[in-house]
């Protein structure tokens, strides 16, 4: 059991170093940079209209304050590290003067919700048919879904959901393809919200789970055309047992593990596609904030996004981690 | 010395085989990237195993002795393709041939009639389960009983081998590899199968061990009275445990007689040379090698495979295939030099 | 190395059609540069025509014709593609020997970086960097951030080869035939990493392109540089799918497709192709 | 006396970690021997696995520090030597012969690689030319049984085990080394090939005067080549001695269990 201990702590060691650079990387981006968002801000607001010399001033100093702005780079540093430890972010600017955090908390759901949904999806169709398609070689149709699948693979997430974008907006228009739910639904808790909101998210879902799942099932499919020639699948296959059994208690069992881990792995990447594809879909998650933050000019929600995706990440990564272990008999303390 | 004391009087040679491999030829085909190869790793072989018979099949790293018990037990994957003759069982008075059956009917038979040993190595129980599910899933469905009474049987059966009966919730790596091997022997076992096929089942056990073990086999043989097909490429092991040995080179049997026999009086060049180049503790004599190296499946020598390394070679060797004839009773032998060149 | 294609086109359709569709994208790039109008030039052909004997993928709504368009597209999306390959592979080799060889401290400082980089997500880095560069943000910014991104997958694979090499016996052979560590990283090592270089490249290659896509489509890259992602930008920006102008989307999505089912397609083949057992029975073992 | 080799109560220790477990094994215990630089010999090292017995052929090869005592060659500490050239020199006098012939070539290299490779780094003085070179790689392969015009350009797959292991030895022998250490050499090489090799040890010793530390888990081969033999068991020598005394009549109850497990091919 101390051996478990000192390898969660060696994890989270990691996912501290995950932290720091992913925020050190944030903030020096943001700072090293011949761009002033002070004036930036300014400009952003002032294009709305006519200010005065001395309220632009006025703005200039609470804005710099707001930011965390003052003093050397090394201060500023601090600062902004101590500010999110808070889970102080600052106000928005586009929507002065709601502070980031809450913002970012009602976008959060949605992402969230979507990546975990696909994810699961994806991860459970995909290895399922890879383990099967790896087992049971010769046959036809496992091969044409593989196919299906894996060509889609390749494909960006951003394409894939634009391609759906067209087919079920303009060629068989019959699913929602912008935003989470309808624009004037009553948002009180019934059951015709919850089907709104899930047909809202069946594109979304649909573009992840087609790019996602190819990769689980050729990873599966590679895993498993090892593991049948392992010692034990040939023991067992002599041993009379059932090929549904073998399957199940031998192959998949045994591939769990590096799936797993192979599924930490790959949460980056996940994240990406699921901000991505928000953005396509008009889905009021974390992407489209991001997006919306940007043309807005909106510096301390776009700040505030990028960490919370960086310690968010990490801190997922961290959970499978050091639960994936626990599967592996071979791995626990004697 | 022990050796005798695991000796036990061949069965009678009358009874009825319980196997019988008739001309088995196996070939690995592989074509990848243009190269179509065959490699002859089962060529032309005939054996019998007698009931309650210890059968050792000898012979060297890719003399095709692994393939030749894979195509036996119908464990053939490919590019291993059965290209020619027959492999037949005789259980319960019924004659099986192993590729005429169904796999249905081919997995009924398994570990109730014909159940193996493989290679003592980390990896032949599966390491995620514990040992207990290996029991159920290999022998529940032949044995026929209520779980409670299958359990009551499967202790005993540990029991009788002095087996602790918590390896059954023991993980396999949490085995040493001689508990594993012994625990894999009564898996194996358990069923009580006429015939159980044994792949160099110490080869990766220390010595003491492997004595253990071997003892444990020839025990659990002798009360079950099945037959054992026994392959390893140790002489000393084959001295120890089978009846009678057939020696396997570059895919053919060149000689086969029993235990005693063979180690006596080989009549086969090459069996001649891996008895003689034994070294055995107290004594210094010198001893030799072959010239020459083992040859290649995929290219092998014209006429006899054993001619290039041969001391005896006559041209006849080079062109001709010698057959295994029967040089004495019990006593096969494929040797242009015993058995006299043809006219 | 020539058997080796002449095999891999006879015995492997992936690689057939993946090898066709390359040398379809290689003849695209020549072409761009017979290109009658400059890329960047506006309002040089009628607008909004649909394909025809003259222009054969229709004009856009900004005057240019489609099908040079794309050919201007297709190299720069494939500059941009081979050269955040080339120096990303440079550093998760380095990364990846060196770690694989060395072991110990080098080997778990060096992991913990390389997975850190792992999973941070590039998606709001790279809008960051947009963020604060805004018009600064050229091709070879992005190229240079995509390169300091993209190495960390592939730098633990090749570690994983460089580690169990280092453990082979025929290193220790080496090591006492006095051959030196750069000696047998690069003469003994290297030829059992290349092929899964090259693997990986392909894969790069559709990750880092993919990335510019997607950048481009929302305006997060300079806008002056005609790439694939650049056309559907400004096909949106004209709201061409709506007006009608279908063409003006569809010659971009359907040549990314294209570029990335055959980079895929040389990418699983050359995993085939490096796949040991395959290879061992190729040698003749 | 001088010592060409003297172990000196060397222990080595690992810290095992799976991912969840740790525990500190003891590999190597107290162990302490010579060997003597008028008289070359061949000493067996003998044990079952986990006995140590590799742990302490790395140790000698300088590949693996001791976690306590000494190991001196020729009277420097193994474990001090620290820069390459000191490395160098300590090659040229202490080469290994690994186990396992397949794997100690690189499979997409030619053998004689390692061979001239040796040759160039390893032999001072003015035989560096081409035609020297090849006269050393020629004279070392000749005293394994070999000749240049059979290795030459040859790939591992096109050579049998024996004649790889041969190969393996020609290279080591190349620098003109004093001791010779070999793990477990014959252990994965063919019965009817396995004993040219061993009888080659005794070849070596007698013409080159080499020593030979010979690591093997077979008590019969060590019985037939070896002058003296350590018995280990568990990271300690239980028995040691010269070998053929020590086999005929074995004292420690592990080395008489040792022996009496060995099974004996005789009948009659």
């Amino acid at each position: 059991m101390t051996a478990y201990l000192i390898f969660i702590s060696r994890r989270f060691g990691q996912l501290l170093l995950v932290v720091f650079l992913g925020i050190s990387a944030t903030f020096f981006i943001t700072h090293m940079t011949p761009v002033d968002p002070v004036a930036e801000s300014i400009t952003a607001i002032t294009n709305f209209g006519k200010a005065d010399p001395e309220a632009i001033l006025l703005m200039r100093k609470t804005l710099t304050e707001l930011y965390g702005l003052q003093g050397n780079l090394f201060e500023q540093y601090l600062q902004f590290w101590s500010r999110l430890a808070r889970g102080d972010l600052g106000p928005s600017l586009s929507a002065f003067p709601t502070p980031v955090s809450q913002i970012i908390l009602r976008a959060l759901p949605w992402t969230v919700g979507l990546m975990i949904s696909a994810t699961l999806i994806s991860f459970l169709l995909g290895n399922t048919l890879g383990a099967l398609a790896g087992y049971y070689r010769n046959s036809r149709l496992l091969k044409l879904a593989g196919l299906a699948l894996i060509g889609l693979q390749p494909i960006p997430y951003y394409i894939l959901a634009f391609i759906l974008l067209i087919l079920f907006g303009y060629v068989w228009p019959v699913l929602p393809i912008t935003g989470g739910y309808e624009m004037n639904a009553d948002t009180s808790f019934s059951l015709t919200l919850v089907l709104d909101i899930l047909r809202h998210s069946i594109l979304p879902a649909m573009a992840l789970v087609m790019v996602g799942a190819g990769s689980w099932l050729t990873g599966m499919r590679a895993l498993t055309s090892n593991i049948v020639t392992e010692d034990y699948v040939t023991f067992a296959e002599l041993g009379g047992v059932g090929s549904t059994r073998i399957l199940r208690s031998y192959v998949v069992r045994n591939a769990l593990v590096p799936q797993l881990t192979g599924l930490a792995m790959s949460l980056g990447a996940i994240f990406n596609g699921t901000v991505i594809t928000e953005i396509v879909f008009g889905y009021p998650g974390i992407g489209s904030l991001l997006i919306s933050a940007v043309h807005a000019g909106d510096y301390s929600l776009v700040l505030g996004l990028a960490s919370l995706s960086i310690v968010g990440v990490a801190i997922a990564v961290f959970l499978i981690d050091i639960l994936s272990p626990l599967l592996d008999p071979r791995m626990k303390a004697e | 010395m022990p050796t005798a004391v695991l000796q036990t009087p061949p069965a009678p040679a009358a009874a009825e085989p319980v196997l019988v491999v008739d001309r088995l030829r196996a070939y690995y085909r592989t074509h990848a990237f243009g190269l179509d190869r065959d490699i002859r790793a089962v060529d032309d072989i005939s054996l019998t195993v007698a009931p309650g018979e210890v059968y050792g099949i000898a012979g060297e790293s890719s003399s095709g002795k692994t393939t030749l018990i894979k195509t036996i037990v119908g464990a053939i994957r490919p590019p291993l393709a059965v290209v020619g003759g027959s492999v037949r069982f005789r259980f319960g008075g019924e004659i099986r041939d192993i590729y005429a059956l169904t796999p249905a009917e081919l997995q009924t038979i398994r570990w109730r009639h014909l159940s193996c040993i493989l290679q003592g190595s980390m990896n032949v129980l599966n390491p995620v389960r514990q040992i207990r599910h290996s029991f159920q899933d290999f022998a529940f469905p032949h044995m026929g009983l209520k779980p409670a009474a299958f359990w009551q049987a499967v202790r005993a059966h540990l029991a009788r081998l002095d087996l602790d009966p918590a390896v059954l919730d023991s993980y396999p790596h949490q085995l040493s590899g001689g508990m594993r091997q012994r625990t894999t022997i009564a898996l194996a076992t358990v069923c009580t199968p006429e015939f159980i096929v044994a792949d160099e089942p110490t080869t990766a056990l220390d010595v003491i061990v492997q004595r253990d073990v071997l003892t444990m086999l020839r025990d659990i043989q002798r009360r079950l009275g099945s037959s054992f097909l026994f392959v390893t490429h140790d002489m000393s092991v084959h001295a120890t445990v089978s009846d009678r040995v057939g020696i396997v080179y570059a895919g053919r049997l060149v000689e086969e007689a029993e235990t005693p026999t063979l180690f006596r009086g080989a009549l086969h060049p090459y069996t001649q040379h891996l008895v003689a180049s034994l070294p055995r503790i107290g004594d210094t004599t010198r001893r030799a090698s072959l010239p020459g190296r083992p040859p290649s499946l995929a290219d092998p020598p014209s006429g006899c495979r054993f001619h290039p390394r041969c001391p005896l070679a006559m041209d006849v060797c080079r062109e001709k295939v010698p057959a295994l004839v029967e040089a004495a009773p019990r006593h096969r032998v494929a040797c242009f030099a015993v058995s006299g060149a043809p006219s | 190395m020539f058997t080796i294609v002449r095999d891999l086109i006879r015995y492997n359709i992936e690689f057939a059609v993946g090898l066709f569709i390359l040398l379809l994208l290689i003849a695209a790039v020549v072409l761009s540069f017979f290109s009658p109008y400059p890329a960047a030039d506006i309002y040089v052909v009628p607008p909004d025509l649909p394909p025809d004997a003259e222009f054969w993928l229709g004009t856009t709504s900004r005057g240019q014709d489609t099908f040079w368009q794309l050919m201007i597209g297709l190299r720069n999306t494939l500059g941009f593609g081979v050269g955040v390959a080339f120096l990303s592979r440079i550093l998760s080799l380095v990364v990846g020997l060196t770690a694989g060889y060395a072991g110990g401290r080098t080997d778990r400082v060096l992991m913990a970086i390389n997975d850190s980089v792992m999973v941070i997500p590039q998606f709001p880095i790279l809008v960051l960097f947009y963020f604060v560069l805004k018009d600064d943000m050229n091709w070879l910014m992005l190229v240079l951030i995509l390169s300091a991104l993209g190495w960390a997958y592939d730098a633990r694979l090749i570690r994983s080869i460089a580690m169990s090499l280092r453990t082979r016996p025929f290193t220790t052979q080496s090591v006492y035939s006095g051959m030196s560590m750069r000696k047998i990283l690069v003469e003994e090592h290297l030829p059992y990493v290349m092929p899964v270089v090259f693997a990986t490249t392909m894969n790069n290659m559709i990750w880092s392109i993919g990335m510019e896509i997607t950048l481009s489509v929302l305006g997060f890259t300079d806008v002056d540089t005609p790439t694939m992602g650049q056309m559907i930008y400004w096909a949106n920006s004209h709201s061409a799918l709506i007006s009608g102008i279908w063409w003006w989307v569809a010659a971009p999505v359907g040549a990314i497709v294209i570029l990335f089912i055959g980079l895929f397609l040389l990418s699983m083949s050359m995993n085939e192709y490096i796949d040991p057992r395959s290879r061992l029975n190729r040698m003749g073992v | 006396m001088s010592l060409i080799l003297d172990v000196d109560h060397v222990g080595k220790t690992f810290v095992q970690g799976g991912l969840l477990s740790r525990r500190e094994v003891e590999a190597v215990r107290d162990v302490s021997f010579s060997l003597d630089a008028e008289r070359p010999e061949i000493l067996s090292v003998v044990g079952e696995s986990g006995s140590g017995k590799s742990t302490l052929a790395a140790m000698v090869l300088g590949r693996l520090v001791p976690t306590r005592g000494r190991i001196l060659f020729e009277g420097g500490d193994v474990a001090a030597i620290r820069s390459r050239a000191g490395r160098r020199a300590f090659m040229a006098r202490v080469q290994p012969v690994l186990q396992n012939p397949f794997e100690a070539f690189n499979p997409l290299k030619r053998v004689d690689r390692y061979l001239f490779a040796t040759a160039a780094n390893f032999v001072v003085g003015g035989g560096r030319t081409r035609a020297a070179i090849e006269e050393r790689v020629d004279r070392a392969l000749v005293e394994v049984g070999l000749t240049l015009a059979e290795v030459r350009g040859r790939f591992p797959h096109e050579l049998s085990g024996g004649q790889l292991q041969r190969t393996a030895i020609a290279r080591a022998l190349i620098p003109e080394p004093r001791l010779l250490v070999a793990d477990e050499p014959v252990s994965m090489v063919d019965a009817s090939l396995r004993m040219a090799i061993v009888n080659l040890f005794g070849a070596l010793r007698d013409r080159l005067g080499l020593s030979i530390i010979y690591i093997t888990h077979d008590l019969a081969t060590a019985y037939y080549i070896s002058d003296r033999i350590l018995i280990m068991r568990k990271g300690e020598v239980v028995e040691r001695g010269a070998a053929r005394a020590v086999l005929d009549n074995p004292q420690h109850p592990y080395s008489i269990a040792l022996k009496q497990a060995v099974l004996t091919p005789d009948f009659g």
